[in-house]
């Protein structure tokens, strides 16, 4: 990845509102309550009423680009004739997403791996180079769960984003990563100012005082991978998944689960017409590995407790050597029974 | 007040005489002020149980869980396994024995009281303490919780914090146990049963719609609300994807076969017809422990779908779900007297 | 899944095609999904529109059909067999698309009426494309019947089917066989008398082989199902061995008990051990336990001591007697309604108020009075009498709304017998129509006015009242507009007809239907009018509805006939369109078993999951419908196939 | 907005999807005495014939309205006339129960009905189905619970 030189700017507060007001080219987005207290990524109506001032929102910000249920094409048959398949591949308009946190858009860093490395995804890339994503660094923790510098992270990274936007005095201090993010800024024109001397010294001290606040450590992290490989057949998994509900939680709102299933959806049966669509799954869920024969390799809760931990610091980092959790906590706060993955790593990740 | 300690004496004894397998029980949990269940099977370990306002799970799920998981492990260990039941809790295992889900004398059900309280709904806790976390619940006598934060203890009312559905209770104490721990406080239900339920019943029907609508649409398909209820156990539920449930002599024709009700995508209507399926087939079977609405990460209102079925099996047709293991189900049976003027 | 299936539309003449276009309908069903052929055709259910089918079945190997055309109540049976006996494919293979009755008939605009005709065919292609092949299950039938009533019907019954060579058993829940119709004096509108042509018919039953009797029993519990019921039948301690009585009355000489006699209306006595009248069949005396002083020789025990033969048994329990059996006929017959419901008319209070029953006593040779007719109060001969038709009859706001059938003939003969017997009399009889349809009938109530001068008002009595010593009837003549009033010395009242007590109770344990007066509900009113709702068990007499004598005969005969045909047969077929448990989802939660009306399922095997009685199941679906699981299914028409009919009756 | 717009515009064209379920023995022989007597209806419901009332699981009502059924009826026999001896009044019940879910979801009330219809109620078979179709034209399309296809 080629990084161009970043371009730091000062925004006042105040000038938010008429910043994303010189966006009206994009659909804009920023964390909103959805419902009492469900943040999420929402449409902004009113640009007046985004204050950034979010925690950690319910879901992460991947269903922009890997949306939960994705069609991937059309279908027909008419009787005696050859069926017609319709390709639809995603064509959004322009999107510009703020307050993204940073452990999330290390997650997207996380879903580029897997939807371009080894296989180009014409849909998530359809909706990739569509949007922009403005980052914010967390001067507080948006969660009691976040552990992003136990996994390589920080409040302040700049993965994945276009640009990182930190919170100061009455003003953001706003740096463009990227050719995108600096067109971005290029559209408020006057309502930047160059960031002196002095700003650059208070986002370092903003940055260096947010990297200070405890988190739960993960101690080795190099060694967890080779330690989970070791404990695979251990009994700790069936005892420390014995509270699992096998929900959904944990999967669909990690901001780097990329799991899927394709299915038919039916719009009528004859003459013949429907859509293959892509869904999200979860390996937490008993029927993702269930085979036609009614075999099922991963039929306990202790065997996909592991799967999702392993994916994460075991899988992931043989196959791209780096693990596939950012830290974001939402697993662990959100989790019904508190199966926690920084307990299960301590515990089955050291050597 | 429950007397702790007298529990975990006594699932110490169980486990010590071997006349259990293991006790269900709660501990506290690392991921943050909620208990979390736990599963012990070892004498020392007994220990670590506790009982708090921060026990709010319903442990009745782990009874299901454990009647699976020894199907597969094919366990020939005959001994009843132990559980530490709320009234709640009591009621979900109540209905288990009535639909036969395991014979009563395969588990030995500890009984708690929830006395004058119930447990703490977490959210209104945090906004209770405005930011600060809290460390620990404890029952402070019948009518408030001790709460510790990093600035000390502190007193507060328990229907202040306490959940929705505690609030709502009828009945606190275990309907069902082999032995019990706390008082048996009858009068106790703070708000009118159903008070939720009604209240939104008064509003436009439109409005209703509007509201539900909204609901609806920020599912996520997680199937948490399934996850966690003790009644949904059947082997394949309408929302999975494929036949679960397959025998060696389950035909391709009965797998291919497989009646798609409600699709996958997370669309208002499939996610709408997902909830409703999930309610009326808990009419009658739903004991009010809320977990459905607990669980939900983007705070779906599910109780109060959950309960409008149950009002009416109160209220129409005077069944009360978790009271009598004996009894017909609700919709198993019925009386002359039932309504008909809805009936062109 | 079938692959081809045939889609045969029929015009019906123009009964369908005026309103559906039919040819419409037969092309784009042609188009559906697995269909290989379809046609429409002018008559389906013609000789040539049969062969068409049937070779069209042969000549495109078709593995399912559909014929859209009228109702399946008319033409399903004659395509089924089309399709087994022409197609040689099974005729569960084929269903009905009801495109006549359900639409065209009822449609009047063509495009609207082929939509929905398209959509109804549509439907039932879905369907039957998840058709199995069906095979009616056989059940071996035991060739005895119960016959429950030993009235009039019951003993019919009883002889019918024992001279057709079946095995009978006939309970009785009284002391004697006869039932009401052995009170009666005289039968109208013959006028024959009805103990001389019942009693040949009672001692038939005695004497015949094939049937046996119990009296003094009722049934107590059912199980099974047509052809092969199990029924437990509770026999009373009679006290007094029927093979060693002799009938001399000793023991009723000395008996210190003296109660109501019932086969008297109350009108006279008799002791606590009796017989309830000479010609009684069983010819035994009994004993009335519930009258007795206390069974025992040394509270009283006069009658064990006088019985030369020693008959009496103290020691005498009751019995259970079960009987495995393959048909049920029912016979239970009727009650008069309660006099305490008719106190505007005195009834129960006033001794000279009669109901129509006591009225028979008071006429009958064998009766309290030798066949005088005497008042009750101070046997003298009433020379004014007062008949009330309708007494609670056709009465829906205080009494039954139902007419009771036989009064008005009944009334007519009373008032007849009264002026036999009493010339000088005369006999008012109060009306409000008079109902005498019947072969003999209309001229015997003419003779009763005309020859016997009876007097027919027609009005309804408001007030009957006793002042000194006459019964005041007040009442209105509407013909001739004026209030009436009759000092009468005697009034007797037609009571409505109903249910007899235990009816209720034997529907309930034979699990049939009662109408909403209580009577027994038959399958159809028209088209099986002695069968109930539930296989095997058939009704006869007045249990059913009001009735009198030639027609109950003719019911119980129908009954006993249908019976006859049912077991002629080695094996029964039972429909094979039932319930079937998928175990893997069954979780055994038994909500199917609690909600089965039929009893058919129980949990068995290990894991105790629900298990389907092939025979007891009707295929209701029931229990479909309770399961939370998915677990149970009616075949043929699953859970699968309904959802694809929703899908093809919304075009989806 | 959009959704007022689409009904003022399909209320005079408007021709509503009804499902029927009708039972075997009462309802639908009532349907078709109906049509032995030639009475007229509207064609807007489509009849599909359940053994039993008691058969009608609530999937089948909700299933309907997601295939974009404008209006559910379920119809069987009289209480206590029920073929299957009672088949009826476990239908009942269960009917209730989905009828009181469905208003509370916010459903129309008009849209799921039941009707007590006996095999000799040609009359008032033809009555409940147009009654019916009248009602829901005045609430247009169901569009809450509808799939979009």
């Amino acid at each position: 990845m080629t990084k161009t030189v970043a371009m730091e700017k000062m925004l006042n507060k105040a000038d938010l509102a008429a910043w994303m007001g010189k966006l009206d080219s994009h659909r804009l987005f920023s964390p909103a309550l959805e419902d009492e207290d469900v943040w999420n990524y929402m449409p902004v109506e009113e640009a007046a009423k985004v204050l950034l001032n979010h925690p950690n929102t319910v879901r992460p910000p991947k269903g922009f680009v890997f949306p939960q249920r994705e069609v991937l094409y059309e279908y027909s048959q008419v009787p005696g004739e050859a069926p017609v398949l319709n390709e639809t591949l995603p064509d959004p308009a322009p999107a510009v997403v703020f307050g993204v946190r940073p452990c999330d858009s290390r997650g997207l860093v996380r879903q580029d791996i897997v939807f371009t490395k080894e296989y180009e995804d014409p849909y998530y890339q359809g909706r990739r180079a569509k949007v922009i994503y403005v980052g914010q660094a967390c001067n507080q923790p948006p969660s009691p769960n976040c552990f992003c510098m136990s996994v390589g992270g920080s409040p302040c990274a700049e993965d994945g984003l276009d640009v990182l936007m930190t919170e100061l005095d009455g003003k953001y201090h706003v740096k463009a990563l990227t050719p995108r993010g600096s067109e971005l800024l290029a559209k408020g024109g006057e309502l930047f100012k160059d960031a002196q001397a002095a700003d650059k010294a208070a986002v370092e001290k903003a940055h260096a005082s947010a990297k200070a606040h405890p988190q739960r450590p993960i101690k080795d992290l190099g060694k967890v991978a080779g330690a989970l490989k070791a404990n695979f057949d251990s009994p700790a998994w069936d005892e420390m998944a014995k509270a699992c509900i096998g929900c959904g939680i944990c999967t669909f709102l990690c901001p780097t689960c990329h799991c899927f299933d394709i299915s038919d959806e039916v719009k009528c049966s004859s003459p013949c017409k429907g859509e293959r669509v892509r869904t999200w799954d979860s390996c937490q869920f008993p029927d993702f590995t269930m085979h036609t024969s009614g075999h099922n390799p991963r039929e306990t809760l202790g065997s996909r407790l592991r799967q999702r931990v392993c994916h994460k610091f075991l899988y992931f980092v043989e196959n791209h050597d780096t693990q596939q959790c950012t830290g974001c906590g939402r697993c662990v706060s959100l989790c019904p029974v508190g199966i926690d993955i920084v307990s299960v790593v301590e515990r089955l990740g050291q050597p | 007040m429950i007397d702790v300690a007298a529990l975990k004496a006594h699932a110490k004894s169980l486990l010590e005489k071997g006349s259990v397998r293991a006790v269900i029980g709660y501990r506290k949990s690392t991921a943050g002020l909620l208990a979390e269940p736990a599963t012990i099977a070892d004498a020392d370990a007994t220990d670590d149980l506790i009982f708090d306002p921060t026990c709010v799970q319903n442990l009745a799920l782990y009874l299901v869980n454990d009647k699976k998981e020894r199907v597969h492990s094919r366990s020939d260990d005959k001994r009843p396994i132990a559980v530490v039941a709320k009234g709640c809790d009591s009621r979900a295992i109540t209905v288990l024995l009535q639909e036969k889900h395991f014979p009563r004398e395969s588990v030995h059900v500890i009984g708690v009281s929830c006395e004058g309280t119930g447990v703490v709904d977490a959210r209104k806790l945090a906004k209770k303490l405005d930011g600060k976390k809290a460390l620990s619940v404890n029952f402070d006598g019948s009518e408030a919780f001790s709460i510790t934060t990093e600035d000390g203890a502190q007193s507060i009312p328990a229907a202040e914090v306490m959940a929705e559905r505690c609030l709502e209770c009828r009945s606190a104490h275990p309907t069902l146990s082999d032995m019990t721990f706390g008082e048996a406080k009858s009068e106790r239900a703070l708000h009118a049963p159903f008070q939720a339920v009604k209240h939104k019943m008064k509003d436009e029907q439109d409005n209703r719609w509007a509201f539900w609508a909204r609901q609806f649409d920020r599912c996520l398909r997680c199937y948490a609300c399934r996850s966690v209820c003790p009644m949904c156990y059947c082997e394949e539920c309408v929302v999975d994807s494929i036949n679960f449930a397959v025998l060696p002599d389950t035909t391709a024709d009965e797998k291919a076969d497989r009646i798609k009700w409600i699709e996958r995508s997370p669309a208002r209507s499939e996610t709408a017809m997902y909830h409703m399926v999930r309610a009326i087939h808990l009419a009658g079977r739903c004991v009010d422990c809320a977990e459905c609405e607990r669980v939900c990460p983007v705070n779906i209102p599910l109780r109060l779908l959950n309960t409008r079925l149950e009002m009416e099996a109160f209220e129409t047709f005077e069944y009360n779900p978790g009271s009598d293991m004996n009894a017909p189900t609700l919709t198993s049976s019925f009386r002359d007297t039932d309504p008909n003027s809805f009936i062109r | 899944m079938t692959k081809r299936t045939g889609v045969f539309v029929c015009h019906c003449g123009n009964n369908i095609a005026a309103t559906v276009d039919v040819a419409r309908v037969a092309k784009e069903m042609g188009e559906v999904e697995g269909v290989i052929f379809s046609k429409d055709y002018v008559y389906m259910c013609s000789d040539p529109g049969q062969s068409t089918m049937a070779n069209a079945i042969k000549d495109n190997k078709l593995d399912s059909v559909v014929v859209s055309c009228c109702s399946p109540t008319l033409h399903e049976k004659t395509f089924r067999e089309v399709t087994e006996d022409g197609g040689e494919l099974n005729p569960y293979r084929c269903e009905i698309a009801n495109i006549r009755e359900q639409c065209a008939w009822v449609h009047k605009d063509k495009p609207k009426a082929t939509e929905k005709a398209l959509k109804i065919t549509k439907a039932a292609i879905k369907r039957v494309q998840n058709n199995q092949s069906l095979t009616p299950i056989g059940v071996p039938v035991t060739k005895k019947v119960m016959v429950i009533g030993g009235g009039v019907a019951g003993i019919q019954a009883a002889l019918d089917l024992a001279n057709a060579g079946l095995q009978v058993v006939l309970v009785e829940k009284s002391p004697t066989l006869g039932g009401n119709m052995i009170k009666l004096s005289e039968t109208f509108p013959t006028l024959d008398c009805s103990q001389c042509i019942l009693s040949p018919k009672m001692v038939e039953v005695s004497k015949n082989k094939n049937i046996k009797l119990l009296t003094q029993a009722e049934v107590q519990d059912v199980s099974g199902f047509v052809g092969n019921f199990k029924v437990k039948v509770r026999q009373k301690a009679i006290f007094v061995d029927p093979e060693l009585c002799k009938i001399c009355d000793d023991c009723s000489k000395v008996c210190p008990t003296v109660v109501k006699n019932e086969y008297d209306e109350n009108l006279t006595a008799r002791r606590a051990i009796f017989i309830p009248f000479a010609q009684a069949i069983p010819a035994t005396y009994t004993l009335d336990e519930s009258s007795c002083l206390g069974l025992n020789p040394v509270v009283c025990g006069k009658c064990a001591d006088v019985c030369e033969v020693g008959a009496i048994n103290y020691d005498m329990r009751p019995k259970i007697i079960t009987e495995d059996v393959g048909a049920i006929v029912v016979a239970t017959g009727f009650d008069l309604y309660g006099k305490e419901n008719l106190g505007e008319y005195g009834m129960g209070k006033y001794d000279n108020v009669l109901d129509g029953l006591q009225f028979e006593r008071l006429c009958s040779a064998s009766g309290p009075t030798g066949g005088h007719v005497l008042r009750p109060s101070d046997h003298k001969e009433p020379k004014n009498v007062v008949f009330i038709q309708c007494a609670g009859s056709r009465d829906p706001e205080s009494h039954c709304a139902y007419c009771s059938k036989i009064c008005c003939m009944y009334t007519a003969k009373h008032a007849t017998l009264y002026k036999h017997h009493v010339p000088d009399g005369q006999a008012y009889v109060f009306y409000i129509d008079i109902r005498s349809g019947g072969k003999g009938y209309e001229e015997f109530v003419q003779r009763s006015m005309e020859r016997d001068e009876v007097m027919y008002l027609r009005g309804r009595v408001s007030k009957v009242y006793e002042q000194d010593g006459k019964m005041v009837v007040k009442g209105v003549d509407t013909i001739s507009g004026k209030n009436v009033q009759i000092d009468a010395d005697m009034v007797v009242l037609a009571l409505a007809m109903q249910p007899s007590k235990g009816t209720a109770d034997v529907a309930k344990t034979l699990k049939i239907g009662r109408d909403k007066d209580g009577f027994l509900a038959e399958a159809h009113p028209k088209l099986r009018p002695v069968e109930s709702v539930t296989a095997g068990i058939f009704l006869a007499g007045a249990a059913q509805a009001p009735k009198d004598i030639p027609e109950t005969v003719c019911q119980a005969s129908a009954a006993a006939s249908k019976v006859i045909a049912l077991l002629s047969k080695d094996e029964l077929m039972h429909s094979p369109a039932i319930a079937k448990v998928r175990l893997s989802h069954c979780t055994g939660c038994e909500m199917c078993v609690q909600a089965c009306p039929y009893g058919a399922i129980s949990l068995t095997g290990p894991g105790a999951k629900a298990s389907v009685n092939d025979v007891l199941c009707e295929g209701c679906g029931t229990c479909q419908a309770v399961c939370l699981r998915a677990a149970i299914d009616v075949k043929n028409i699953t859970q699968l196939q309904i959802h694809d009919m929703i899908n093809a009756s919304l075009g989806v | 907005m959009a959704n007022a717009v689409e009904t003022a515009k399909d209320e005079t064209g408007f021709e509503p999807k009804i499902v029927a379920f009708l039972c075997k023995w009462c309802s639908s022989a009532g349907s078709d005495l109906a049509g032995v007597s030639r009475l007229q209806y509207p064609s807007n419901a489509v009849p599909i014939t359940i053994m039993c009332s008691g058969s009608m699981s609530p999937m089948f009502v909700l299933s309907a309205f997601n295939k974009g059924a404008d209006g559910v009826l379920v119809s069987g026999c009289h209480p206590g006339d029920c073929h299957y001896l009672k088949g009826n009044f476990f239908a009942r019940r269960k009917i209730y129960l989905v009828q009181k879910l469905l208003q509370f979801v916010g459903l129309e009330n008009d849209r799921f009905r039941m009707s007590w219809v006996s095999a000799a109620e040609g009359v008032k078979f033809a009555g409940v189905v147009d009654e019916f179709v009248k009602d829901i034209k005045k609430l247009g399309p169901q569009t809450r619970l509808k799939a979009k296809r």
